[in-house]
Order: C-alpha cells, then structure tokens, then sequence
C-alpha cells in the first residue's frame, strides 16, 4: 500500500465562499485487528454500500418529481443534484468533524475536531478500524449526511424558494444533521444511554422528518391544495419516475442498512438485508391493503410510499429484529403511512411526496419498535434495549431539530423570503426560477 | 361551403375516418379536446383525496366542405361516431365565407376539396 | 460474530392473511471448509448478486411500461411492485422450504420442509456452505422466485384484472416455481439426470414463458389489435422507459448469472460474466440485422429483446460455453426472437412486451444449446452434458407449468374473472382499477 | 477452481461480418502473488466496477436523449445500446489485443497479438495479475472501450445517418481507442515517458472528445440552430431523463475511477473514491455560482454538466491529488464547462449535449491538472509527474485522435454519405430511419 | 344558435366552468392552445443562449348555446375568466348553421342543449 | 369581423408568426392538430406490423381580424406558409358576429386588436 503522511484537505465552503483548512491527524498505529485479506473485504463492501447509498439521491430526485407537477420538475432536479452536492461539501469542511470528533474532542452534546478531513497513514489500515479506511468511512457518512435534507426537499416542493432553501439545506446538513448524529454514532449521550438507533430512523430519518414539519407549516399549502375547505388533490405527473425512485430507494437501502453494519459480517449483514427486504416487502402488502380498503381502488402512490415506510421502520432495529419482526414492523409501518398521508392532509399539512408520514411518523414508529421487538442478542449488543430510551432518543432529537429547523427558516425567510410569488408558483418554478421547461415540446396542461 | 365541427369518441375516430372515406370525403383536421356535457364524469382518487373528472377525452373534428358535401359528411360522421351511448358527441356546422389553399392560392370552393 | 441460536420467523401471508409459522432448525455444523475471509468475500458478492437481481424488477417494470400504452401505466406498476413483495414474503412462507427442502425432505419431484425460514448460527458460517451465509442464500433465491412472475406480467398486460393476476401470481410462485426449482437445484430428479441449467434459462424463464403462454391463450388479444384479419399494432409509450428497462435488465444479469456460480472464484464468475455480455451484444447485433432486413427499418423494440434475447439464452450454460459459443448462442437468440415476435403475432397470440419470444423462446433453445454447445470441463461439472438431458428437462418443465399455469387461471377466473370489461380496457386500467392517472397534466391521444 | 487449458473464442465481427479467430495465449504461470482470499476480493471490486462501467452506457443514453429533441429519441436509444455492443464485441475481437498486446507482440506506438480472446488457466490466477482475472481484465477493459464512441454520439445527435454512424463508431472504437490506449496503459511510449492519465481524462473522454469535435465540424449545425446570425437554443425534452443519466453517470464513476486502481487496495480506492466525488461536487457547485452569475438563473443543464465536468476533470488524476486538489480541479472545470458549452455555441459548433465541453475541455484541463496538483507520492508512483508530459501526451492524442477520426468520417461520408435530410431531419431521425415514435399517443409540439 | 369561443388563462378554468355551471350552461368542450397577444412573454434561457416566449399557454373554450343563452354564456366566461390583468383573453361569437346531436340524430336548438 | 383559420405545417409557424407582425397582426391563438389531405402519410413499423400513418402533425392558427385586416391577415399566412410543397395547409375564413375583450368588456371592433 501506497504511505502517504500528511493530507492537506481543501474544502469548497457553502455555495461561494471557499473555506481552506489543513487538517493533521495523528491516530494511534496500533498493528492490525483483523487480517489484510479480511480489512479488504470489509472495505470493499463499505464501499458498495457507499455507492448504493448514493444512488438514493437520484431515488429521491425521481420520487419527488414523480409526485408533483410537470412545472416544477426542473427546479426539482435542480435541488436534488445540489444536495447532493452541498451534502458532501460541508461535510468534508465541518460534518465529519462535529459528528465523529473522537475522544480528544467528544463531548456528551457537542464536540468538534477542526475544519477539513485528513489522515495519515495509519487511517488507511485496520488500525483504523477493522471494517473500512478513513476514506471509506467519511464517504460512507458524507452521503448519508445530504439524506437529511434531500427529506425536505420533497415537503417543501412546488412553492419554496431555490436560494432559500439551498441556504437552509446547507445550515441543516452542516450543523443540525452532524450534532445529533454525534449523540449516537459518534458515542455522545443517546449512545450511552443504550438509545439503539441501527442506520438511522431516527438519526437520518426523522431528522429530516422533522425539518419537514417546520418547512410545511412555515411556508404553508401550494396554492389551490385546500379550497374552500375542501381539499383538492394535486396529482404527480409521473407514475413512472416514482416507481423508478421507490426502487432506487429500495436499492439503495441495501447499502444504507447493509453498510450500517459497519463490516462485511457475513452473518450480520445478510441478516440485516434479509429483515430490510421484508419490511419492505410487508410495507408494500399492507398499503395495499389498506389503500384499497380505505380509497376503495388501490393507490399506486400509497404502495410506492409503503415500500417506503417499510424500509424506514425498520432501519432502527434491522439488525436486532427476527424475520418476523421485520414483517411486523414493516407491515405497521405500511399501515401507518396510508393513515398518515390522509391525516396529515385533513390538518392541511401539504406535503406532496408524504415526506412527513414515511420519514417522520415511520422513523418514529420504527425507533419506538426497537423498544418492542427488538433483541438485543440477535444485535449482539452491549446493552438491553428498551423503549423508554427509545423515547427519550425520539423526543430530544425531535426537539432539537425543530429549534434548529425554525431558526435557521426563521432566519432565511428574514433574509431572503421562503416562498415565491403566486404568480411564479401558477406558471410553475421551472419558468420562474430556471427560466426553463422540463419538458419542452410536450402538450401540458397546467390548469392545475 | 361550411366548417363542419364534431366532438367525437377518441375510439370512434378510425371509424369516423373509414366512413367519410366511402363517401368520398377525405379531407379533415383533428384535434384533441376535453368535453363536457350529459355524460357522468368518474371519480379519481389520489393520495386519500377525491376528484371528479367531469372533463372527458373527446377528439374535435374539423372537415371543411363544399354545400352539396354537407349532408354526406354529416351523415358519414353520425355513421362512424355512433355508437348510441351518452357521450357520443355533436356536430356543429358553421358558415363558411372563404377557403384558400395555401401552395397554390387557390380560392373558394376549388380550394376546399 | 454474533450468535443467534433461534430464529422465529413470522409472514405475512398471500395479500390479507397472516401466516404465523416457526422454523428451527438444526444444520449440523461442520468445521469451516474455507477461510473466514474467503467465506467473508463470497459472501460479499453473493449479496451484491442479490441486490443486482432486485434492480432487475424495476427493469422489468420499466420495459413493461415502455411497450404499453400510457392509459396502462400506473397499473403495470402496481403489478411490478407488488409481485416483488408477493415473491418475497410467499418465498419466505413456503418457497424457500419447497425448493430447497434439504435432504431430510428430499424426494425426487417434490420436498418440503415446513413453513418459514430460519436457522441456527452454523447458518451463518462457512458450515452452511463456502459460498455463502443461510440469509444471503435465501435472499438470493427470493429475488429469483419473484422473476418468473414478472414475465408473465407482461404478456398480459393491459387486459387483465388487478386482484385476479396478484392472486395467480401468488399462486404460481408460491407453488410452481418452487417445486420445478427443486427438480434441478434442490437436488431433484432433473439433477440427478445431469440436466444443466446453470442459472435458469428453463426453471426461471421458461416457466415464466409458459404462463404467459397459457396466460395469454385466455385472456385473449387486447381490444383492436386484431381488427378484420389484420394485425394492428399497439404502440408502446415510451421508448426511453423501454430503454432503462433493458439496461437495468442487463446489469442486473450481472447478478443473475454471477451470482449462480454461489461463490465469488474469480475464474469462474469472470469467465461467466463475460460470456453473458458477448451473448446479450451477440444478440443486440443479430437482432438489428434481422429487423433491418425483414421489416425494412431497424425496429428499437425488436433490437432491445434481442438484448434480452442473448441474455436469457446464454443463461443455461452460461458456465460451460466458451466465449465463440456465447456469441454464436446470443446472435441465433437474436435472430428468434425477432422472428418469433412476428411469428405469435401472425399466430394471433397478443404479447405486448414480447415475453413468449424472449422468456420462452430463447429459454427453450438456451437450454437446448447447452446440449450441443456446452463443455461440462468448462464449468468443471461432474458428468457429462447431453442434449437429450436437456430436452428432457425443457419438456417436463413445460408440461408441469402449462399444467399449474391452466390450473390457477382456471381457478382464478372461475372465482374472480380474469380480464376487464371492453368499456375498462378503451379508457385504461389506470382509471378502471386504480381511479388515477400515470401522466396528470400531459396531452395523450387515446385514440387506440 | 475449475482449471480451463485452452479457450476458443469465436466473435462476431463488425455488423454483419462474423470473424472467427482462434486465440492460444502462454501467459507463464508464476507462483500466484497474493492470497488466493486477497486475489478473490480484488477480483470481486474490479467486477464490481465492470457492472458500475457498464450502467453509464445507461446514463450516456438518458443524458443524451434528455438534452435533445422527442423527435429522436428512438434513434439515439438505437445508437447507444448498439454502441455497447459494437465495442463488446469489437474489443473481443481486435481491441484488446491492440490495446495489451503483451510483451512479445509490443511496440512503443503499436503492437498486436493476433485475433480474439482467450486464456489459460495461469490467466485465471493471480499469476495473470494479483488484481484481477484475465477475464475481469478483458470485460472491464472492454467496457472503457465503447466509452469513446458513445461520446461522439451525443455531439452528432439528430442529424447523423444510423449506418454511417455505426460504422465509423465501430472503426474508431476497435482502431482509435485500443491503440491510443496502448500508448499508456498497454504500456506504450506515454507511460515510458511518465504521462500520467490515471483513469483516462485523455485516454478516454478527450479520444472521444476529439472525435466529437471531427463529427460536428464535419456534419454542420442542426437546422434551426444557427438562423441570420442569431442562436436558437433547441431545448432538450426531458430534463428527468438528463437527471437520471448524470446521476448514473457519477454512480458509474465509482466504478469508472475506483476499478483503475486495478485492486481493491483499500487506502488507494478509497481515497479515489473521495476525490472523485469530491471534484464532482465542486463542479456541480461552480457550475451553479457561474451560470446564476452569466445565464442570470441558474440552468438545471449546465448544472448537471458541472457534475460531469468535475467528473471528467479529476479522472486523470485522482489517485494523485489530495483532497483540496480534487475540489479544486472540480470546482474549475464546473466554470470551463459553463463558459466552454456558451463559447462553442458562439463558434457555431453545435454540441446538442455539451460533449465537447465535457469530455474535450475537461479531459485537456484534467490531464494538464495533474502536472499542477498531482503528487506522485500520494499515488505511490514511480515516476515523477511533469506538466510538459502531460501536455506531450494531451497533444499526440490530439492528433492521432483528429487524423483517425476526420480519416474515418471522411471515408464513411464518402461511401454512404454522413446527414440525413433536410426533410429527415425536421419530422425526426425516429421515423426517418426507424419508422416509429419514442412517445406514442402524446401530444408533442413539432414546431422546432 | 350561436358557437362561443373562448381564449382564457389557464388556472381559470375551474371557476370559468363554476360560473357556467350558476347560468345553467352545462355543456363546453376544451383545448389548450398557446396565445399571443398584448400579455408580454417572459425569456427561457437554455445553457446560455435567450429565447423569447411569447406564445402563452392559453385554454379554448367552446360552447355551443341557443340565442337566448349567449348573453348569459359569455357573462358567464367573463365573471369566471376576469382577473383584471392583461392576458385574461377574448371570447369570439360566431354564428352556428345546425347542431346535430350524433347519438339520437336530433337537430337544431334541440340538439344543442 | 371575421374568424380566420389556418392549417400550417408546423415547421412554418415561426415564419407565419414573423410575417404576420409584419402586416401588424400581433394576435393570434395556435393549436396543434393532425390533419389530413392530399398529402401523403408515411409508414411505421412497430414489431413487425405496419401501420399507415395519415394523420400528419399540422398547426393550427386562429386569428380574430376585422374586415379591412382580411386581405392582409391572409397574405401573410401564405407568405409565412407557403413553401409549394403538397401539405402547405389551408385558410378558412368564418364570419365572426361579436368579439368580446374580457378584461375590460369592450365589444365589437374595438376588442379584436
Ligand atoms: N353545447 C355544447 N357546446 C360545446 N360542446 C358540446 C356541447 N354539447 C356537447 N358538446 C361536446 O360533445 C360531447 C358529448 O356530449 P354529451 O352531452 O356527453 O353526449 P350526448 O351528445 O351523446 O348526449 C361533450 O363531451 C362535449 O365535448
Ligand atoms: N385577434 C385575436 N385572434 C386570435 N386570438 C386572440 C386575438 N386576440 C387575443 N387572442 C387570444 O387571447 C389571449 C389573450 O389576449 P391578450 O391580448 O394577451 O390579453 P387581453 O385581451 O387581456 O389584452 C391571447 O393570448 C390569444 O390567445
Ligand atoms: N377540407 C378540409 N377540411 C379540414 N381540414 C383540411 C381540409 N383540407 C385541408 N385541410 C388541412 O390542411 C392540411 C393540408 O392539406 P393538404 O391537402 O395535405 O395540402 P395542400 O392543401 O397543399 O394540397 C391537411 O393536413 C388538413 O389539416
């Protein structure tokens, strides 16, 4: 292998601004844990897992699109890809740092280990940890890290400003996302307290959940959603890219749960694929079932969001749950997400994609579940698993991200505004914002 | 000459061009619309929420003829459009003052056949 | 690694009903036969195999959308995702047990060894077999099942009846594509007759191709694509989802057939790889030939099944071919497939996507072809190869599925009936059984 | 595993023409290198990588037909998936024994070891290479390939004949490539002169690039482009589409960049991973800063464009820069791409997809990048880098490149002729050389 | 019997049918169209080069109604259509020869209704 | 008053637009259609099926004028539109009883420009 001792780490700052940092590590060189051929193999598959989990960034584009007006696809896109973007960069500058300090810099809330990434030659080894290099690590994190906001990406859709909310994306992916991550992942308060929270219902999930709830209620319902106390739907206007990003979703989540295992275990990771697959599978049949009961004819958009709230209800406890837990669990996430997606609009929370019922409601449903079903032997854990710390991880990382999601809105819609002009919203954010169509040629009618 | 107008079944239109054909009409232009009138409507239902669609998919048929095509035009429109459910569709015939055609400058009914 | 001694395992049962069920079971643990690391990285492949053959599903889901008509959209995706999670939970109850009933249940046609999945810790080592942990294989195996359904999917679309089609795809691959699997790779008579079919030209995708044979005989030829003794065809809506399907459908291959070596022997699994791409360009190629010749102009639609064409017919021996023979194996399935999308049509038998010419045709003569141009030194096999072997297995394989196929239909139209009312089928399945639009907004002729 | 002594290979030829051609190689067997575990999970990464090569053949299509007009859909659908395979199969036949002729057959400018592929059993051990089998050798290899070819196809977009096209892609892709790519990585004179193009910036996309711009040149803008002096930008129909192929496109580069590592080295990959998707987020960024500042609204095309820009820019060197060096490489070619696709317009060179900004701007300025930023020792190179080689070896492709393509364009225009008609061109490449429509039933402005 | 035409903003669709709907008119149909008219257009620009669109999106409404109707009709389009802004549209009356209601045969003033 | 309407060839509406504004013709409303003529259709070929395709995309444009703009309006459809090929397209005129402005409810004369 190839020895390099110092890294210079650049990073590129939030949109414009150019922050250079130079960050010199010096992690301890203990000789090897595990073997070359084993440190490979485990790296190997965290890098896998580290793509796959890329590729749910073009899920969540293809979903979000899918499930709102023709008019608005640009604009979409245009703040998926730069999520995406925005996601690695900050964390490269600040993420990584605030959500792993390690010991020199923990805190039990709070910790920081400077700005930029870097390492020396001991991070490219074993040494580092027996699953992955310290590159591995923080891309695997990285793209985690931008999951968060892309979540509010698909409330907010169709009426938020472009400026606005990339700024805000960039302040919660920076600061919120990484600090609460820290409490758990990075071993700070909810670790200790035996908070089990396996790839991130909480952490990620309703993290992002939560940001959603401000960013719906802050900006309102899209103009012509509730009329005359009526509710009107707005249809997506594409069945197809929704399917396309619930299975790339789907997809993805092998790499989001199976590298949450932090290893190629071969026993540990096959399992875990195993109980993400069924809750899937679970989430899917009892949508259905439900959907079809509740609206009479099944609704493809609930199935596709049942899938969903499988795959999220059991990402807390994927590892600690039987086959059968996972059925249940993703089975009553399925039922959830149909109740919760009709609730949520008879409170007049408008939230095209259902952001809020699959990653919030599941997230918590999920983490709570952990409480319920989960066995902490299956897991191989240190600790007992129980439902009040459960409880205490969902409700303090519930209120620490609303009081962060309402500063930094608060903040932007002081500076910038939130929402655009109804005039901009009608003619659709493609035109207003991107002066372009998404479909140009196409026969569209934008009565809607 | 008359502009002669139809709202017709989208899956009545390859009948409605394969009667016009017999009689001997074989000129037309066609658009798609939305109509609305004495059929009923459906319900959609998306996301938990209801919507009557009471605008259906309807095919506009626009056939400019000469006077002594009116009736076999009408009559070949009513023959492939008819199928005797509600939602058949109307027929419109308009005045028309002047035709010309375009590549050669042609006026009047030479223009219109 | 973490021990778990008892697994329970719950599923969630055919659409509605629950199947409670527990599994123990008692694999007698062996010394490992390989290294921990080569167990870790078989292991590693294996499961990257399996998430290759779920992208396969949305594959499937795209090209079936693509060749259909728009008013059909949300429906086919219904279907598509739901019989993902059919495949997977029926597998789990029954499927895997049928399959793979290990040799205490063993008999030459059909085993069986109770309800549900699970296993004790010897499941997760190398004990369990070198290539692979218990969950990875049952994973593994519950993507495939899912498959034979799918294909039937598409030679039936856009006629037939939601509920009636989820129920007989149940069926099927709770019961018919298992018991056939087990004839070949659980060890049954087919095996023991030294019938090669290394990943499933004949006991996946002819099985398929079967049903959908019977499925359409049924149900008939949509409305307006016979009309005075002339064929008319239906063209499908969008050439680009038609596109994405068979790429995905292509990469997912790389699994299909990669992971069907159940280990990661670089010689072996490189090897298979590239036979299984020369045969899907082999096919690209002769398929563009023939179209160009015979109808004038090179048709996409036919020029991706020849894709596909080379892919399925390379399938059975895609392990005992060399690469000049999975070239010459991809350009003759090429070559049918086109003709035999021409063929059924003349014969009046309505396809939409092309399943009979692809699934069925080239899954018969790829099995056949192991027979003529299969090296059993090549795949390293213990006995010989022989075309006879073969016919044998594609002819009991097709009377056995023609059989369940008829059978369920039978039953299900009996009970539910099978095809939509004209009045449903001219205004799409989309408004008929799911009230919803695929494309809210887009100007569509539904003139046809 | 299963040893092979003598490999046929049989390839079909160019179109129509079969060539069989009968290769035995005498690779001499060494004592293998690396563990039998180790030369297994190197191997498992480098076919990872050949699937993650191959998905951007998908993304290379969605891009394409998302940038470009509804009307030609079909045709560059067509292009692309027969691209794939004319280079598959082209490859198995010449290209990879021109482009790795081995010792014996070598020369610093060409070499050539006879037709077809074929392997001992040393080939499939780590005695052929401890990174990879002969076979994941070939197929990966053989998957760069088509690259270059798919490159020109987005240039010449809807307006060049599909058989010309054919064939000069299949000349310059079994020609051109392999024997360029000879110069570096077959170990010609590029590599003894210590030109560093670590996963092809030059190689690949400036090979492609170069051709691209013979193509556009050659065949004149598309009508209704350039009218009295003016530029009408001709909109792209599917900016989901476009999304879908970058995002594909980055997804690939995991395996694009992360498989030149020719291992699984775990410091190296990762690293390379990091700053590939470090540089494709900063062009992503800077595209954004300097299309907002020029085009006055940011456009969701030069965007996404920033992406492949940052791409394509960091791929010569990725294994050789720090962190802050990738971003920076990035974030520089994000601005050349926006300036550079807004500069060819100006020429009248009309780039439907921007591939001469992409690929031939950004693979110059990451190549001669290297000779700023790179470090031989982050690389572990031997070697020093030095910008006067890479400028040697940017500008001797540039000519070989150029002399190929304007040659081959030159003698395909002559013998079939190069654009369709006037008449062709405005109805649509789709019916004009396929005679069907990629979006049937929808509605469809043809005013452009 | 008179044939309406109507050019009005698209997201005044809905409340152009409602107040249809209050003077008794039940029957339209429906296309889109794309207007150009005193309503200024806006630019799309795409990667660097302008476009000036000045062909809006605009819906047609047609309405075929007996004469006694047509007042009631087009104040009707106006109520649900004005905005006040420029670009609210134009109804055009033209004068309608026969109606034919396809599914019985009916003609004249009866057929229209 | 009178209602004129054009089937163009689609690739002529820029040129239409452009001699239009020359003649001071600013306002004018465009559909697309399929028409179908004298001019021949093509083939397509979808899995090995043929299918005579007759219905070829057109355009068409409606433009209010009053009297004295007739001639003028006309002319410069046809200088826009001609290219002398079959399939140029057609003119009909109507008679147009009343136009209204919605905006502001001016009537008559007054609203058409
Ligand atoms: N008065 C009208 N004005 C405009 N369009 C009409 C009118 N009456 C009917 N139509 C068109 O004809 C279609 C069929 O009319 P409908 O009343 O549903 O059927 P029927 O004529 O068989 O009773 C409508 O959807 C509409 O497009
Ligand atoms: N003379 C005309 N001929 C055809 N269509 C017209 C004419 N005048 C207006 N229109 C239609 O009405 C729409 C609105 O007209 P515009 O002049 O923009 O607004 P306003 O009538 O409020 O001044 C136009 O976009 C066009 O579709
Ligand atoms: N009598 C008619 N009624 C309606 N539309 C017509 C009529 N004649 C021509 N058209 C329209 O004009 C278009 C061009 O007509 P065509 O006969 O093909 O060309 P040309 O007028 O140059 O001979 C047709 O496609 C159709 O849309």
């Amino acid at each position: 292998m190839i020895v390099r001792n110092r890294f210079k780490s650049f990073a590129l700052g939030l949109v414009i601004l150019l922050v250079f940092s130079v960050g010199a590590y010096a992690v301890e060189v203990d000789a090897g844990t595990v073997s070359d051929e084993m440190f490979t193999v485990n790296n190997v598959w965290m890098m896998v897992c580290t793509f796959l989990v890329f590729i749910m960034h073009l899920g969540f584009s293809a979903l979000e699109c899918g499930l709102t007006r023709a008019k608005n696809t640009v604009n979409i896109l245009f703040k998926n890809i730069s999520i995406v973007s925005i996601g690695l960069l900050t964390y490269t500058v600040v993420g990584f740092s605030l959500m792993y300090p390690g010991e020199a810099f923990a805190g039990g809330f709070f910790g920081f280990s400077g700005f930029g990434v870097g390492t020396d030659a001991a991070g490219l080894t074993s040494a580092y940890n027996p699953g992955y290099t310290y590159w591995t690590d923080f891309l695997f994190q990285a793209m985690f890290a931008a999951t968060a906001a892309t979540i509010i990406s698909g409330a907010v859709a169709e009426r938020v400003k472009l400026g606005s909310f990339l700024v805000f994306s960039a302040l919660y992916v920076a600061i919120c996302y990484p600090i609460v991550g820290m409490w758990n992942w990075g071993g700070g308060w909810l670790a200790e307290l035996g908070f089990h929270d396996f790839a991130g219902s909480t952490i990620v999930h309703s993290v992002g959940g939560w940001g959603a709830l401000v960013g719906i209620i802050m900006l309102g319902p899209r103009n012509g959603k509730y009329v005359n106390g009526k509710i009107r739907p707005i249809m997506g206007h594409s069945m197809p890219l929704a399917a396309i990003g619930v299975f790339l979703l789907w997809f993805g989540w092998f790499g989001f749960n199976g590298g949450s295992v932090l290893s190629a275990d071969p026993g540990m990771v096959s399992m875990v694929l195993v109980t993400t697959n069924m809750a899937a599978a679970a989430g899917v049949m009892s949508a259905m079932v439900v959907s079809w009961i509740v609206q009479k004819k099944p609704d493809l958009s609930m199935v596709l969001n049942g899938a969903l709230a499988g795959l999220v209800g059991v990402t807390a406890g994927a590892d600690v749950v039987t086959v059968g837990g996972a059925i249940t669990i993703g089975a009553i996430a399925g039922i959830l997400v149909v109740l919760a997606v009709i609730g949520f609009d008879r409170l007049r929370l408008d939230d095209p994609v259902g952001a809020l019922s699959v990653h919030l409601v599941c997230g918590v449903w999920g983490t709570l579940a952990v409480g319920i079903f989960g066995h902490a032997e299956i897991g191989g854990l240190d600790n007992e698993l129980s439902f009040v710390s459960q409880l205490i991880g969902v409700g303090s990382v519930a209120v620490f991200s609303l009081v962060c999601a309402t500063g930094f809105l608060f903040a932007v819609k002081l500076v910038m505004g939130l929402r655009v002009s109804k005039q901009e919203e009608i003619r659709g954010l493609d035109i207003g914002e991107h002066g372009m169509e998404s479909y140009s040629g196409f026969q569209i009618f934008t009565t809607q | 000459m008359k502009l002669i107008v139809a709202y017709i079944q989208p899956d009545q239109l390859t009948s409605v061009k394969q009667s016009l054909y017999e009689k001997k009409v074989f000129k037309m232009s066609v658009t798609n619309a939305l109509g609305c009138g004495q059929q009923k409507g459906y319900h959609e239902s998306y996301r938990g929420s209801d919507i009557e669609v009471n605008l259906l998919k309807k095919i506009r048929v626009e056939v400019a003829v000469n006077d002594e095509y009116v009736k076999a035009t009408i009559d070949g429109i009513i023959d492939g459009a008819r199928t005797g459910k509600i939602g058949d569709g109307k027929i419109f015939v308009l005045d028309m003052v002047d035709c010309i055609r375009i590549r050669t400058g042609e006026e009047g009914c030479e223009a219109v056949g």
